[in-house]
């Protein structure tokens, strides 16, 4: 049927991703050690999403999938989402 | 006197239920009409074979998409608002503070009084507070329409109102251990002169000045696991305890022993020390009983033949 | 038995080998989804039994026939047992195990030995939560919803129990995996998505709850473990822990599973009803989509559990309005079947019987379950014998009268051999009967206000219980009757060949008792599920 | 039984993907339980989570990452036929991962020392958002750490099959479902790390 063809990511975009993800995680290091406050939660999350991204990305291949298991990804991701987001009705206002 | 406005939760929530009922009703007898006169109309034995092939029709499908649509949000929107109702107490509620523990009520008053049946005047809003000392317990008053989970460490409250005298069940609705079903106790409600007579005298002298262990026994819930007719409960009975010889688990070992005073009131005191052989270490430490109330219940319990 | 003179091949006897050894160590579906249906089902008579025993205790108040501890102990293990070990897993297990790969054109579901292995994580789970019953402290009395912080304090042998449900788990997580696969992989050619039987419409929605529901409930099961033996304490409200957030984590998984019940039923009656009406179902694009519609929404409601626990009044709002918004694709489903029959040519044989009962069962349990979403009307009947009432409607009801009319339709096809149909309306008469006067008066009770969990209660209950008692027993006779009449006709029944009841879907197509790979070549797909004309000719 | 061999690769990798987001919502579930509780007790999350140490976490961080690199490199690396290649950096994975689990001993060990562990006396003495934080740091890391030990093994049992030569190009697909595994642990680490070593 479908999407049967293998694409071979090559060492070099791997290292790349590899040195990408080392960076991120320097950069989260660093900005948890300053006093942000709030935002430290934020930004931290955010660098931990895009650090999740690469490794989704590249290591895990989903850049080369096809629309399906994307799809799939993001239907399970919002779910997740969904659950947490529902549950804080009552958390936040209670 | 300036009555406050309010609706009783009771009248909150019946036109709710007749609405809602009222429409399941009518959909389910249209649609099990429909279905048998199908049925019947079609059965294989009048229609050999099918008269049509019809597999869809858009005109049909939206409209019973919508129109349901329509109808649940109608009902959503009336329990909501039923629902506020419920929540909203009304100003100058009378608070009592309901303390629920397994498997038995207690009421304070503002006075500081306590009963084991809830006494409420006729007429004036109640707001009950719910407090657990253990697990989570269920208020309910199904006369008023009322429920609301007893949480431990959770600050719960319900209010109703009793628009005539009587006396009303109230249960412990949610699941809570052994003696659930025995959470059972009731509203007294009594025309507003009566309950102020009531908090100030104990209702006609019922509450006696002197300590009365048998009725501090039931208040404080021992009556929930102790039966007083030598009938097994969660815990032993009370009665002919005293003199018995037990079996107790106390650190591991077991030891007999001829129950006595002192140990009496070491197992009300530290209910943990000594663990009577066959039943489970669950006997709560009531930390809020006075010498003299402990005093009153051993007193009570030796009289217990 | 005399299976010697019995033309039953297929499946039953072209593996080459043979003993029990061939059936628990098979990967063939149709092998592994009768494993499925025997377990399940046994499971479900043990239920049943208990159910008998709670009714029988309610029969009068006060002590009948056990005591509080008994009962309590008596209903927890019927609600586990009916729950995780028969309700959940039967469908999907049995049915979807034994049709759903047929359905698609396929030789097997997409991994045959995860499959298996699915049976048995189901079986050691099963396993390991009857052994909780006669180990410990004796079995646990927390009801099956486990709540905190009573499961973390009674001594009762919750852990195990809890264990074995939580390796349950995992083989609906198998299976679920394994049925996504084998829709989107193995569909013969010709058969597009919208050529999928509803049924296997049915069980991929399911799937996907199965999928990402039951994580939850698996990470819950290991909080409630941990909170037992570790004394984790992170729902433990005198160490800052909140029992509240226990059940918001089991009812995310809880409410979702009460839609992978329900939806592989609704599937079932979608297959049966064009059948016996000869007619194409009406709207197919409707109930496929709303298979889905309700697992998608149905996953967002769970707070309607929690109406009266305390939490926040804007989290009631939300679960509440998000509740009616589930009930209607149900709608949708229930007025679509209904049109099917419209200009039909129907023919009311046992299978018909049941699924016609299960709208009409489904219906009332549904109907009531609006009153249990409006917030007003839970709070006076949340916790009460109406909610019981409710959830076997819809349940027993619903899925079980389903689970029935599955049975009859689709198990002479892989057994060979046909029931006799006089007792299997008979006994569909009686259990109609019986159940409604079970279930109905403990709707009226829970409206009254008797409690849910009481063992005993106030006389003022006492004649409405014993009406309901009175209906267990019919019941109970309607269900021997339609056991005895099954089990004999599928042992030794009248064989027969072919297309009993003219259904147009791809099982029917193949030899009867189908064999061991199903179709002899790949089968080409050229008409839909319900095509009854295309199939004539 | 005679299934004729029935290859189907992708289906394969749809069937893994499945089996890794329930292993999100999992991992989901204890994430939702951190958010509401840090809700609650910002101030005691803070105060407890000063108590961990954050370099341990950064280096097991890096450990974990390298792992993963040294993982998709052996998927690489089979593709292109060199399955020596490939064993050597599923060996590199597998270090890690030991490398991973003596750090994550250390840490614990250190916990227990302080008397920092589920139901112990301090916890139960303690502020109650500060026995729920550690509480839930040991489930989390807990559960994250068999994940470890599972993959670990896993990717152990898959050298075997390469080195074996059962796994090679154009029939790799359990390597690179082992490695989807391994990726998912990394993935649920890469969360674990800022909320519970450096928000606070
Ligand atoms: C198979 C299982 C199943 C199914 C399908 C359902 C379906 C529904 N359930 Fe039920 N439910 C349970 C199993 C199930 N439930 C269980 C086990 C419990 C108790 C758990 C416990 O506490 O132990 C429970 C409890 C429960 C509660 C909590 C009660 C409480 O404890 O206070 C609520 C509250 O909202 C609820 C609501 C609903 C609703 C709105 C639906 C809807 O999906 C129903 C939709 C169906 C219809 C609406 C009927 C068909 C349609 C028509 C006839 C057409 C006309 C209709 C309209 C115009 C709307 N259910
Ligand atoms: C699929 C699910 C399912 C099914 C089919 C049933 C079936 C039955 N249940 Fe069910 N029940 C639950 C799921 C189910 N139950 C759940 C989840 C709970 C909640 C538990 C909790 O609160 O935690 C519950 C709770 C529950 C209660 C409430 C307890 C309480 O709150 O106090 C009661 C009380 O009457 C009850 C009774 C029954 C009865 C009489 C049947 C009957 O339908 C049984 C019908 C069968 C018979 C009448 C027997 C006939 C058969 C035989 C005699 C077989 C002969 C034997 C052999 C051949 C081996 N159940
Ligand atoms: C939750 C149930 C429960 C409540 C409430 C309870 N008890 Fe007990 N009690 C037990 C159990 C169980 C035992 C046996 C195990 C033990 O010794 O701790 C017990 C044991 C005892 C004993 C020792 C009996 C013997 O046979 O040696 C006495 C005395 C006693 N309780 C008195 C009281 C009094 C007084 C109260 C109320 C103030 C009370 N109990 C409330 C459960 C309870
Ligand atoms: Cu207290 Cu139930
Ligand atoms: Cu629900």
């Amino acid at each position: 049927m479908d999407e049967q063809q293998h694409t071979i990511v090559s060492y070099g975009t791997l290292t790349a991703a590899w040195i990408a993800l080392l960076f991120l995680t320097a950069l989260t290091v660093g900005i948890t050690r300053l006093d942000l406050g709030g935002y430290k939660v934020l930004g931290a999350l955010t660098i931990a999403c895009l650090k999740g991204g690469v490794v989704i990305a590249f290591f895990m291949q989903m850049r080369y999938e096809g629309r399906l298991l994307r799809w799939l990804l993001f239907v399970a991701l919002v779910t997740l989402a969904i659950f947490i987001g529902i549950t804080f009705f009552d958390v936040l206002y209670r | 006197m300036n009555q406050p406005l309010f609706i009783s939760t009771t009248e909150t929530v019946d036109p709710v239920f007749i609405f809602i009922f009222g429409a399941s009703i009518v959909l389910f007898l249209a649609i099990a009409a429909t279905m048998v006169f199908f049925v019947v109309r079609y059965r294989r034995s009048r229609a050999p074979e099918p008269t049509s092939a019809v597999a869809s029709n858009i005109g049909l499908e939206i409209v019973w998409t919508a129109l349901p649509t329509l109808l649940v949000l109608t009902m959503f929107w009336y329990g909501w608002q039923g629902y506020l109702g419920l929540r909203t107490v009304p100003e100058g509620a009378l608070e009592v503070t309901a303390t629920a523990r397994m498997w038995s009520w207690n009421f304070t008053y503002t006075d500081g009084r306590n009963s084991a049946k809830l006494y409420v005047p006729v007429g004036k809003p109640v707001q009950v507070n719910l407090v657990s000392t253990d697990v989570i317990h269920g208020f309910f008053i199904p006369a008023f329409r009322v429920k609301r989970d007893i949480v431990p460490g959770m600050k719960n409250q319900v209010w109703f109102v009793a628009d005539r005298p009587g006396s009303y069940d109230l249960f412990c609705s949610s699941y809570c251990g052994t003696g659930h079903s025995s959470m059972v106790t009731t509203v007294e409600a009594l025309p507003a002169k009566q309950f102020e007579e009531w908090l100030e005298h104990g209702g006609g002298g019922e509450e006696a000045a002197k300590l009365d262990g048998r009725k501090l026994a039931q208040e404080k819930g021992c009556l929930g696991c102790h039966s007083l007719d030598g009938s097994p409960g969660v815990g032993p009975s009370f009665k002919g305890l005293m003199g018995q010889k037990v079996t107790v688990v106390s650190g591991g070992g077991t030891r007999e022993i001829i129950v006595d005073e002192a140990y009496l009131r070491k197992s009300i005191t530290d209910p943990h020390a000594d663990i009577v052989k066959g039943f489970q270490p669950i006997m709560p430490t009531l930390s809020d009983l006075s010498p003299q109330q402990v005093e009153a219940l051993v007193e009570f319990i030796e009289g217990v033949k | 038995m005399t299976v010697s003179d019995h033309p039953r091949g297929g499946f039953w006897s072209d593996t080459g080998r043979s003993g029990l050894g061939s059936w628990i160590f098979s990967t063939d579906h149709k092998r592994i989804g009768l494993l499925y249906l025997f377990a399940t089902f046994g499971f479900f008579l043990v239920g049943v039994v208990l159910g008998l025993l709670l009714k029988f205790e309610l029969m009068t108040p006060g002590r009948t026939i056990m005591g509080a501890e008994a009962y309590n102990a008596v209903f927890t293990v019927h609600g586990v047992t009916m729950i995780f070990l028969f309700i959940l897993p039967g469908f999907p297990g049995a049915f979807g195990n034994l049709v759903m790969p047929i359905q698609v054109g396929a030789r097997d579901v997409a991994f045959p030995r995860l499959n298996l292995l699915s049976w048995w994580l189901y079986m050691g789970g099963a396993l390991i939560v009857l052994t909780s019953l006669f180990t410990g402290n004796g079995p646990p009395d927390t009801g099956w919803t486990f709540y905190v912080p009573f499961s973390a304090r009674t001594g009762t042998n919750v852990s195990l129990a809890v264990f074995g449900v939580f390796i349950i788990g995992f083989s609906a997580i198998l299976t679920g995996l394994n049925f996504i696969t084998t829709i989107h992989r193995l569909r013969a050619e010709g058969m597009t998505w919208g050529r999928l039987t509803l049924f296997t419409w049915s069980l991929y929605a399911t799937a996907w709850v199965q999928i990402l529901a039951t994580p939850i409930l698996a990470i819950t099961l290991v909080l409630i473990m941990a909170e037992r033996m570790l004394g984790t304490g992170l729902f433990d409200p005198g160490r800052g822990g909140d029992p509240l957030m226990y059940q918001h984590l089991f009812w995310i998984y809880s409410h979702p599973a009460v839609y992978i019940m329900i939806l592989p039923a609704m599937g079932a009656i979608s297959d049966i009803i064009p059948v016996f009406s000869r007619k194409p179902v009406f709207g197919y694009k409707m109930i496929a989509f709303s298979s889905i519609a309700i697992a998608a929404a149905g996953s967002l409601v769970w707070g309607h559990h929690m109406f009266t626990s305390g939490m926040s009044d804007r989290a009631v709002l939300v679960f509440s309005f998000l509740t009616f918004i589930v009930a209607i694709p149900s709608a949708i489903k229930v007025f679509n079947w209904v049109s099917t029959l419209y200009k039909g040519s129907i023919s009311l044989e046992a299978p018909m019987l049941f699924a016609l009962s299960f709208i009409i069962l489904f219906s009332i349990g549904g109907l009531t379950g609006l009153i249990l979403g409006a917030a007003a009307t839970d709070v006076h009947v949340h916790d009460t014998q109406f909610v019981v009432g409710h959830f076997h409607y819809v349940m027993f009801g619903g899925t079980g009268f389903a689970f029935f009319a599955a049975m009859h339709y689709w198990l002479p096809k892989f057994f060979g051999r046909r029931y006799r149909e006089k007792p299997a309306v008979i006994a569909w008469a009686l259990m109609f009967i019986g159940f409604n006067i079970l279930y109905f008066t403990m709707k009226v009770l829970g409206m009254k206000g008797m409690p849910r969990r009481y063992y005993d209660y106030l006389p003022e209950f006492a004649t409405l219980n014993l009406v309901s008692t009175i209906g267990s027993w019919i019941l109970a006779v309607g269900l021997v009757i339609m056991l005895v009449n099954l089990i004999r006709g599928l042992l030794r029944g009248e064989p027969f060949e072919g297309n009993p009841w003219g259904g147009a879907t791809l099982e029917w197509s193949i030899p009867t008792p189908p064999p061991t790979e199903n179709f002899a070549r790949e089968p080409v797909v050229t008409h839909g599920p319900y095509d009854f004309t295309a199939m004539k000719e | 039984m005679t299934h004729p061999v029935h290859k189907d690769d992708f289906g394969a990798k749809l069937g893994m993907w499945l089996f890794l987001f329930t292993e999100l919502l999992l991992f989901g579930g204890l994430f939702l339980l951190y958010a509401a509780y840090l809700h609650r007790y910002p101030r005691e999350f803070a105060a407890a989570g000063k108590e961990l140490d954050w370099m341990l976490g950064t280096a097991n961080t890096v450990i974990l990452l390298t792992s993963s690199l040294c993982a998709a490199m052996s998927v690489t690396a089979v593709q292109r036929g060199d399955n020596r290649r490939a064993l050597g950096l599923l060996g590199g994975t597998i270090l890690c991962a030991a490398g991973f689990l003596a750090i994550k001993y250390v840490e614990w060990g250190a916990k227990f020392g302080h008397g920092i562990y589920p139901g112990s006396e301090r916890l139960r003495g303690g502020a109650p958002g500060e026995s729920v934080f550690f509480s839930l740091y040991f489930m989390t890391t807990g559960i994250h750490g068999l994940h470890v030990l599972i993959g670990g093994g896993l990717l152990a049992w898959i050298a075997t099959r390469v080195r074996a030569g059962r796994v090679a190009a154009g029939n790799h697909v359990l390597l690179e479902n082992g490695a989807l595994y391994w990726h998912l642990v990394d993935l649920v680490w890469i969360f674990i790390f800022p909320l519970y070593y450096l928000v606070l």
